[in-house]
């Protein structure tokens, strides 16, 4: 009964958030923050064992023959691509609760603490059941479960009214995109599967149904990705997220940026590579929407003035880079090109893992500067190196990553996604637009690690280095950082195992030759002799040219008044941002635009009101939407 | 594995200064004046190689000190992979993606150390620099986009030579524009101007520290003329060699008689240029898409 | 077309500027280079003095050795050419040397000594001889039997001339 | 006009003439009568305080404007009661520096002042000591105060950029403070004369007469001639000294051989901070010729040491006229062919056209001067409203521009240049024989003069009063860039970073003209570290 082991994590997550409802202060903050690490380790080695046997456990729940029958079973059930996303949420599980011990103890006087120690395992629960459940039905539970702690964690600081409207305004977004899953669940169940909701029930019957009904396929496709697109903040859809991230603490923004997002894109796998069958428009189309994401996303990244904000909206560039290989990825499997459409899902996969966790190292940093100094504006923080040095290493890695640079981990999937996309004319503008959003990326990192660490304070700002837990857990993240970068051969392995388990063959050995990774014909790039020679040219400069040198005062130009000769964050690349505003002109005029959409609603959700206190309207009203509800569900079984 | 990589790095250590004083001696051709001797800055960089650098006292130490070594070396690690005399080169090691992100590694490298030294000029020249690497990204990513779409293919060993066709003269064309942006020549020294802000990121270096910078910006347009003429050049080695060497010449003498005879543009005026020129791009992408 | 024509136009002009250390440069005729004194001529008038507007001239007495010091410090010179101007002898002349960098300081230096010329009086030297032998020309005769006083003493002489031609002749 | 507004307001005539008129004027009545002469069309030239304790028993300020439409210049005087003087500058903003300098150098107190801070002297310099009264010696030292550093409120969104003293652009010892957003600026403030070299108080402790014209040319590096000239017609003005004709024609050529070197120069410049190097190169090629000529002229590269009170040192014979002829003909061809040539390329013109604005009214207000009022429609030219020299027989066209942007004062310079050639070789042509230099005058006691001259950068002013014997009472030098620099922050306000040096650069700044710090230390010539240095500056 080793499939037992799964119940581990979940049962220690249980146990957690009663402790936490149960304890107060600061002794039940470190208790819950502990068990939930020990949780997330249990996780990773539930994803361990994942990558070498399918693990399974099924409970009979109770009987029922009614349309909730499909709900009598619940099976878990973890395969390599779960495991794959298992790991990721261990591994960043582990490092936000190690982190979350030290870091959550300034909100001891200023937030609830219960709601995080109820909230937090919670949250973490509901995520690993997402993964695990073998049922779509059952996923849609824990999704909007999901959906619904987590708002309490983003509205953490209660007294803070941004914090508020960011998590009413996530909650109704991703609610409404639920509502989406769930009529295509509901379809799917109702019209292919006969009331079936278990995965590989659906694997066997749904792309034989869907390749001669394409009109549908079409159809579940645009609901998937709106309901997956909200989650995932692909960008149309995801006014919610650069709100939400930053108000969270920052442990839990970690969490959300670095596994919860990844969900919508594990869910994507499983569906577009098990569920339907492979269409070539279907992949551009995601490709599509990736090319945008990336794009305006990063360009705003560039507008922000709060570290968070602007790690958030990195975010959504980073999906935009996990969707667009995967798109690109469909696609040239559905043209027959399998081996480049495999290594542009490992590119995928691949970056969803480096982006968990960078961005999960560099939403840390900036908790530990807002920790140290209270302020998370880059307008007025600066100079921190000095005092917080561990810190400003980590964050440089984190930056040096997430701008692609080699051979950190970013580089290697980035590079992935030129190869596999670059070289096919379809797909090749993707590639480019890609290859111009990196520098972008670039900068706006360099922004990022500069106005915090490196640029001359404002005025003296008193901060020194976090505590250990806080320090260890963002060193453990910039070091898989550093791993993954320079031995990419381990995370090729899990991907390439992940990608198997959804149906996508791939020969690794073609594709990893050591010391170098090789697409045929396409590229190469061996990243260990890229880090040696780096390393060892550098060591060896140091030691021929060393430095011993006076220190003097900074030059200002012979004057001897303190300037504030510090470059504005709102001032980066301002001429660069002046060429390019027809871009945030046209962010803009959709932001009007939905404003309007917003106020309309408003005006009709009122109507709705007044017309609900009469109840035979409100009947009528329900009959309608059912009535509606039926034509359109028939509709799609035309 | 190919060790004869170690010739090409050492003619590129030994040439990419030389190359220098030659443009050095080209520009006083061209401006009527005598002009130093080709070893000039040979010269002036084991000068500044002996003595000692001073470090700024508001600067991020450990950051400024280390930025020049690894802004040299990640200079040189391109040459692993870009043949300069030989063709010979470590082909696994990468591919024209690396080189590229190798060469903005050192100028991110750069920056950030430019950036940790405190000074208001080398903050604005960093970002300056920054600005247009963005910008001139615009560019070079849709070169690498037709390159990569004539070949089928990023690995040097298929897209040396480029087969002749209207779509790769023009990103050729294009990445002759590039790479001529890139090595920070007037008018696109807007990061350096030195009436303006005073060398921008070069400010506070000195001594050793300056002298690896410099160095390394001759490698890096000495790599970027190497990337140049191996799209052009065949692969028979004796014709290559000479033509090699001819074309360095031939890049050397261009490259410096645009540079004396531009004046400096402004950051926006650049960043429009780039737009422009992405959109030119564009149409050679379109036309190589069509497979001409 | 701008750019090229003025390509054109510097190829076909070639190199302008000289090797200069290594290839010597003229200067045309009456170029004001480093002044330099004629130890021959110059007879201690102090007019160069009067009219050198920075100071690099300056004169003065040496009493105890009984030399008069004409010293030009080229460090201060800013070739106006106002001493050759006013130089009653031409013993000061620009010259055309402009070369004047130098590793010691007494390079800069011409110290011209004239010997002076002791008060038949009170012993105290007071002139230069050559000054007294230019200015004698000009003297009128009565005068020159005090032409190796010192002003002091010719003053005091003068008046009792004075007394001596009023007390002596008339009134009494 | 200018007589009744003076007459009506009960001013006591000193005065008058074609040229000058000097009025003293009674305290109550200052302002008034400036407001009237400002509305009347005069601008602001310069302001002198002058110590004439010894004299009259207090302290005077000397108000200097120039009536562009009488063509005249009117000098208002004013005595202090109790150090006590109100303030012309809330009516005519040009005087600003003036009062300031003159509060700084002789301690007369400004009432109505609207910043009556530090101009001249450095922060350290002890309160209640002035250098310009006349207690007060050339090589007297004073002990330095205690500074404290002024506490700023810093904005965040601002970026705080030093320009100077030490910056490339401007080879001059020279501070702004740039604030910037962006690369936008959005404020900038001036702090100079980091150089007083104290010529005013040599001058008229130390120097005799016919020495001054040797420091006055060594206000400036490049347009020396010019204030050695002023400096010798302010004397001649004062002492009605006749000047040769012959002289007065040598005085023209070279006044324009400065003028064409001047500009060439500045040409170079500008190319230089544009980046186009070879354009520099070309200019001073050229400009190359000029120095040849001067030191063929002259006997030095730079136009110095020609000039004395009543005429000039040198003549110029047939054998070196032609010569210069040869010389000028050539020159002209080329710097026709390059300037033209360096006008057709696009980036440079576009990094000037419509960068650094300076409307009319502004320049009006601040007094600007030279090209820089020319560029912004102001039609002004000392040469033709005040004819000095050889220039009222001569025939020259002034170049006016409406746009008032350094395209503008490109333009101006470039028509300018090509005037230059011309005048120079009429003078040539017409110059007469005979005497060059008119060593027979005495000095009056103190007498005004008044001597201008239109410098390559603007209006050049110096003001004298002689002591008698071969001495003067009170010597003021105004350098065009004194009245040009005020109007630089209201050009350098929203334009980008990138294009500050262009438009510092664009009123061709003479800062060493500006400020008057040489160490002069009796008996030797500082060469010295640092610290020395620092301790002596006190």
């Amino acid at each position: 009964m080793a499939d037992l082991i799964l119940l581990v994590p979940a049962g220690i997550l249980i146990a957690t958030l009663l402790l936490g409802l149960a304890g107060k202060g600061r002794t039940s903050l470190y208790l819950s923050n502990i068990l939930s690490a020990i949780s997330s380790l249990s996780i990773c080695y539930v994803a361990f064992l994942g990558f070498k046997k399918s693990l399974e456990l099924k409970f009979q729940i109770y009987s029922s023959s009614s349309i909730v029958s499909s709900l009598n079973w619940l099976i878990l059930r973890v395969d390599s691509l779960s495991a794959f996303f298992l790991l990721i949420l261990g591994v960043l599980g582990f490092c936000a609760s190690l982190y979350g011990i030290k870091y959550m103890e300034h909100y001891l006087n200023k937030g609830n603490v219960k709601a995080y120690n109820f909230n937090y395992p919670i949250f973490l629960l509901t995520m690993y059941l997402v993964l695990i459940s073998w049922d779509l039905l059952w996923f849609i539970i824990f999704w909007e479960l999901m959906s619904f702690f987590s708002q309490f964690l983003v509205a953490f600081e209660r007294s803070n009214e941004k914090a508020i409207k960011a998590a009413f305004k996530y909650f109704y977004m991703t609610k409404a995109g639920a509502e989406f899953l769930v009529l295509t669940i509901v379809a799917v169940t109702l019209k292919v599967t006969n009331f079936n909701a278990n995965y590989s029930e659906i694997a066997r019957l749904l792309p034989l149904y869907l390749q001669s009904n394409p009109s549908t396929l079409y159809f579940l496709t645009f609901a998937l990705l709106i309901g997956f697109g909200v989650k995932a903040a692909m960008i149309p859809l995801h006014s919610w997220l650069p709100d939400a991230h930053p108000e969270a603490p920052s442990n839990v923004s970690a969490l959300l940026s670095g596994a919860m997002i990844k969900l919508p894109i594990y869910m994507l796998f499983r569906f577009f590579l098990t569920f339907f069958p492979k269409d070539t428009s279907i992949g551009l189309i995601i490709a599509f929407f990736g090319a945008i994401t990336l794009f305006f996303s990063i360009m705003y990244a560039l507008l922000q003035d709060d570290s968070k904000r602007l790690l958030a909206f990195s975010s959504i560039d980073n999906i935009g880079y996990i969707l667009l290989p995967f798109g690109a990825g469909l696609y040239l499997i559905a043209i027959g090109n399998e081996f480049l459409g495999a290594v542009a899902l490992i590119a995928s996969l691949y970056h969803t893992i480096n982006h968990a966790f960078f961005k999960g190292l560099l939403f840390l940093t900036a908790g530990s500067v807002a920790y140290e100094t209270g302020s998370r504006d880059l307008n007025y923080l600066g100079g921190l190196a000095k005092q917080m040095p561990l810190t400003a290493f980590t964050a440089l890695i984190g930056s040096l990553s997430i701008a692609g640079m080699p051979p950190l981990n970013g580089f290697v999937s980035k590079w992935l996604i030129y190869v596999s996309t670059l070289s096919t004319p379809a797909t090749s503008l993707f590639g480019i637009i890609a290859l111009f959003i990196s520098a972008v990326t670039l900068a706006a990192f360099v922004k990022y690690f500069t106005t915090i660490f490196t640029r001359p304070p404002l005025e003296e700002i008193k901060a020194k280095e976090v505590p250990f837990l806080m320090w260890s857990s963002q060193m453990l993240l910039a070091l898989l950082c550093i791993l993954f970068g320079v031995y990419p051969f381990l995370p090729l392995k899990l991907t390439s195992s992940a990608l198997n388990s959804v149906g996508v063959q791939i020969e690794l050995a073609k594709l990893t030759i050591f010391p170098s990774i090789v697409v045929p014909k396409t590229g190469s790039f061996s990243p260990i002799i890229i880090f040696a020679f780096l390393l060892i040219a550098t060591a060896i400069l140091v030691l021929l040219i060393p430095t011993r040198g006076k220190e003097m005062s900074t030059w200002s130009c012979g004057s001897k008044e303190k300037l504030n000769a510090r470059i504005p964050s709102n001032a980066y690349y301002m001429d660069f941002k002046e060429e390019f505003s027809e871009v945030y002109k046209l962010g803009d005029s959709s932001k009007a635009l939905m404003e309007k959409a917003l106020k309309f609603g408003r005006k009709l959700g009122l109507r709705f009101e007044v017309l609900s206190y009469n109840l035979d309207s409100m009947l009528f009203g329900a009959m309608l939407l059912i009535v509606l509800l039926v034509i359109l569900l028939g509709g799609v079984s035309l | 594995m190919n060790f004869l990589v170690v010739i090409n790095i050492l003619f590129a250590l030994i040439f990419a200064p030389l190359f220098d004083g030659f443009e050095r001696k080209v520009k006083a051709r061209l401006q009527n004046r005598q002009g130093p001797s080709i070893f000039q800055t040979w010269w002036d960089l084991i000068k500044l190689f002996k003595r000692p650098p001073v470090i700024p006292s508001d600067s991020i130490k450990r950051l400024y000190i280390l930025a020049p070594y690894i802004t040299f070396t990640a200079v040189l690690t391109a040459y692993l992979i870009v043949p300069t005399l030989l063709p010979q080169s470590l082909n696994f090691a990468g591919d024209f993606i690396l080189v590229i992100y190798l060469i903005s590694l050192a100028t991110l490298i750069f920056s950030l150390g430019a950036f940790s030294s405190g000074n208001p000029y080398a903050q604005l020249g960093s970002n300056r620099e920054v600005s247009l690497l963005m910008s001139e990204e615009l560019v070079l990513a849709f070169v690498v986009g037709i390159l990569a779409l004539i070949g089928r293919s990023l690995s040097f060993e298929i897209l040396f030579p480029l087969p002749l066709k209207v779509s790769s003269i023009l990103g050729l064309a294009l990445l002759f524009v590039v790479i001529y942006v890139s090595s920070a020549r007037i008018p696109f020294d807007i990061p350096e101007a030195e009436p303006e802000i005073i060398e921008g990121p070069l400010i506070e270096y000195s001594g050793k520290h300056l002298a690896l910078l410099e160095y390394s910006i001759y490698l890096k347009r000495f790599l970027l003329y190497s990337l140049f003429l191996n799209f052009i050049l065949p692969k028979e080695t004796t014709i290559r060699t000479g033509g090699f060497l001819l074309g360095l010449i031939v890049l050397s003498i261009v490259y410096s008689s645009l540079e004396a005879y531009y004046g400096r543009f402004r950051l926006d005026q650049a960043i429009k240029l780039m737009k422009k020129l992405s959109a030119v791009a564009l149409v050679a992408w379109l036309i190589a898409l069509m497979g001409w | 077309m701008g750019r090229l024509s003025l390509i054109s136009k510097s190829i076909s002009i070639g190199k302008v500027t000289e090797k200069y250390p290594f290839a010597p440069i003229e200067v045309p005729e009456d170029f004001r280079g480093k002044p330099k004194i004629d130890t021959e001529k110059c007879i201690g008038c102090t007019s160069c003095m009067n009219a050198c507007p920075p100071r690099a001239l300056e004169v003065y007495d040496d009493l105890e050795r009984g030399v008069r010091v004409v010293h030009l410090f080229l460090g201060r010179c800013i070739f106006c050419a106002r001493c050759q101007d006013v130089c009653p002898t031409g013993a000061i002349k620009l010259t055309k040397e402009f070369e004047l960098a130098t590793l010691s300081d007494e390079d800069l230096h011409q110290i011209v000594e004239l010997q002076m010329v002791r008060c038949e009086e009170c012993g105290k030297p007071f002139d230069t001889f050559r000054h007294l032998l230019y200015s004698v020309k000009e003297l009128p005769p009565w005068q020159r039997e005090m032409l190796f006083l010192c002003p002091e003493c010719r003053a005091k002489k003068v008046s009792e001339l004075l007394t001596f031609a009023k007390g002596g002749g008339g009134y009494v | 006009m200018l007589i009744e507004i003076l007459e009506k307001n009960g001013s006591k005539i000193i005065r008058h003439d074609e040229n000058i008129i000097i009025a003293l004027v009674s305290n109550k009545k200052l302002k008034k009568v400036a407001k009237e002469l400002f509305d009347a069309g005069c601008y602001y030239a310069t302001g002198v305080g002058v110590d004439e304790r010894p004299k009259n028993g207090a302290f005077a300020m000397y108000h200097i404007l120039n009536c562009e439409d009488e063509k005249r210049y009117v000098i208002i005087k004013t005595f202090a009661e109790e150090l006590k003087i109100p303030s012309i500058t809330p009516v005519i903003c040009g005087a600003n520096w003036a009062e300031r300098e003159a509060m700084d150098m002789i301690g007369i107190e400004f009432e109505g002042h609207p910043e009556p801070e530090r101009l001249i002297m450095p922060d350290d310099w002890p309160n209640g000591v002035y250098p310009l009264r006349k207690e007060f010696h050339y090589n007297q030292k004073v002990p330095a105060i205690e500074v404290k550093p002024k506490k700023r409120k810093k904005d965040p969104k601002i970026m705080e950029v030093p320009v100077g003293p030490f910056h490339p652009t401007l080879h001059e010892p020279e501070s702004f403070e740039l604030y910037i957003e962006g690369e936008k600026i959005v404020g900038a403030s001036y702090r100079g004369f980091h150089v007083h070299r104290g010529l005013e108080k040599l001058a008229e402790e130390r120097l005799t007469l016919n020495q001054v014209p040797f420091l006055a040319e060594r206000i400036c590096g490049i347009c020396g001639f010019t204030h050695n000239c002023a400096y010798c017609q302010a004397v001649e003005d004062a002492a009605k000294i006749e000047v040769p004709e012959r002289a007065e024609y040598i005085r023209t050529i070279l006044l324009e051989v400065e003028r064409l070197h001047s500009h060439l120069l500045w040409f170079g410049v500008a190319c230089h901070l544009l980046g186009f190097d070879s354009g520099f190169m070309h200019t001073w090629r050229i400009r190359e010729a000029f120095m040849d000529i001067a030191e063929l002229l002259t006997g030095n590269r730079k136009t110095y040491g020609m000039n004395l009170v009543g005429g000039v040192r040198r003549d110029i014979d047939e054998n070196k006229k032609k010569k210069l002829l040869e010389i000028l003909d050539k020159t002209k061809k080329e710097t026709k062919e390059i300037l033209d040539n360096v006008a057709e390329m696009k980036e440079l013109i576009n990094r000037m056209e419509g960068v650094g604005v300076l409307p009319k009214k502004e320049a009006r207000e601040i007094g600007v001067v030279g090209p820089v009022a020319r560029a912004s429609g102001i039609d002004t030219d000392i040469r033709r409203d005040h004819p000095y020299a050889a220039y009222g027989e001569l025939d020259f066209k002034v170049p006016v521009y409406k746009e008032g942007d350094v395209l503008a004062r490109f333009l101006v310079r470039y028509e300018e240049t090509f005037e230059s050639f011309w005048i120079v070789e009429q003078a040539l042509d017409q110059m007469p024989q005979g005497e060059i230099l008119n060593e027979d005058y005495e000095l009056p006691e103190f007498a005004y003069g008044l001597g201008y001259t239109e410098a390559p950068r603007g209006e050049d002013v110096h003001f004298v009063i002689t002591e008698g014997g071969n001495k003067l009472y009170r010597w003021r030098p105004r350098a065009p860039t004194y009245n040009n620099l005020p109007a630089v922050p209201i050009m350098l306000m929203g334009e980008k970073l990138a294009d500050a040096p262009i438009i510092i650069a664009s009123i061709d700044p003479c800062f060493s003209c500006t400020d008057h710090v040489a160490i002069i230390e009796k008996g030797r010539v500082c060469r010295c570290s640092l610290e020395e240095y620092l301790r002596l500056k006190r």
